[in-house]
């Protein structure tokens, strides 16, 4: 529900939240960029713990609305081989006003990156390597 | 002493080091996801000097590393995210 | 440049920005909703002073973009008649990181809504009112 | 006394209630907005209560309300704005 293999449709995401009383929406896109760290980056793998991701995400979601509750929101995160400029996730948060629907989009983003277990595996010149893994112990 | 049977998921590096998906283990009675992490520690030298376990779920819920596991118990270890 | 009387395509805005550096975009789209102050709304007519809104969101992202040097943004906004969904402004903000982008967009649509001369008549079935003018002397 | 043109744009509310686009203005020599301003409030009701005239702009830049007008400037009153 939260996850695809599929590359990501954003306008559909917006399609689906949008109410005719909202006055705004804010997407937020995570796409894949060339660096990372000063290396250069050409594609990466997300792998994912899928169950349990989809429950925190969910949870996330849920959060996020008892927080905001007159914002729609929705979300979707890409798993696989992903290349430069393509889409990871996609957050769209509607609201009647767009302060709301800023802030609901951006705590969505910042949560997301905290606890669901998703991971990426960045491919470059240089090699592969899973990202956050090295340095930890 | 008694023994129960535990699925051990591997994800992202831990996949990689493990070399596999997943693993039943038989663990005796007590055992902790701590206990399973130090056994992997002894196993795969690449895990030695990761003395702490990372973050741990038991049945795709967040746990404490000292819980005591149970029979039928589906654990993983979850390296840092990088979702989004 | 920065006005149009069609609708808003935010693809290809969103295409227009975006460079292989770049890790996150936000967009910002401003909808028509069916409400207002408690009052109804079916449809908006947006005027503008053109050569001078087009200078204004010129020197908006202008200064916008000296502010966040890393950050690529685009901007659009409609005019004419516009009913409940359809979007009056777009406004993309592509960074390395999303921080500058989330930053970057909101400061834009906040800076628009000062200053450039833009106006909006909104009609439902209590009548007609130019938005700010009543209560204003 | 000199007399100098000013092309005057209509926008939004002002456009109704003047009922036009635009107007040419002939007026004295030393002329401000302010001077335009009031003499729109004497012509057209709706207007009279607005004491001070709103955001003024010259030549597409936005401007003082008592900056002198020259020959040839093109003045708009700018309604409170409500783009985005």
């Amino acid at each position: 529900m939260y996850l695809t293999d599929a590359p990501i449709n954003p306008t559909a995401l917006v399609q689906k939240v949008l109410r005719p009383s909202d006055g705004a929406y804010v997407l937020f896109e995570g796409v894949v960029r060339n660096h990372h760290h000063g290396k250069a980056v050409e594609s990466i793998f997300y792998d994912a713990y899928r169950p349990m991701a989809e429950r925190e995400l969910e949870k996330i979601v849920r959060e996020i609305e008892a927080k905001f509750p007159e914002t729609a929101l929705a979300v979707v995160h890409r798993l696989g081989h992903l290349v430069v400029g393509d889409s990871s996730i996609a957050i769209v948060a509607a609201s009647a006003h767009r302060a709301e629907a800023f802030d609901a989009c951006r705590m969505m983003i910042d949560r997301i990156k905290e606890t669901v277990p998703i991971w990426k595996k960045e491919r470059g010149p240089d090699g592969e390597e899973w990202v956050g893994w090295q340095g930890r112990r | 002493m008694r023994a129960m049977k535990v699925r051990l998921l591997f994800f992202a590096v831990l996949r990689d080091i493990a070399g596999t998906d997943e693993r039943e283990l038989t663990l005796r009675d007590g055992a902790t996801a701590r206990d399973v992490w130090n056994a992997l520690r002894t196993e795969f030298a690449r895990l030695t000097d990761y003395i702490d376990p990372p973050m741990t779920a038991v049945n795709e819920e967040y746990a404490e590393p000292d819980q005591v596991l149970r029979e039928g118990d589906e654990l993983a270890f979850i390296p840092p995210v990088a979702g989004g």
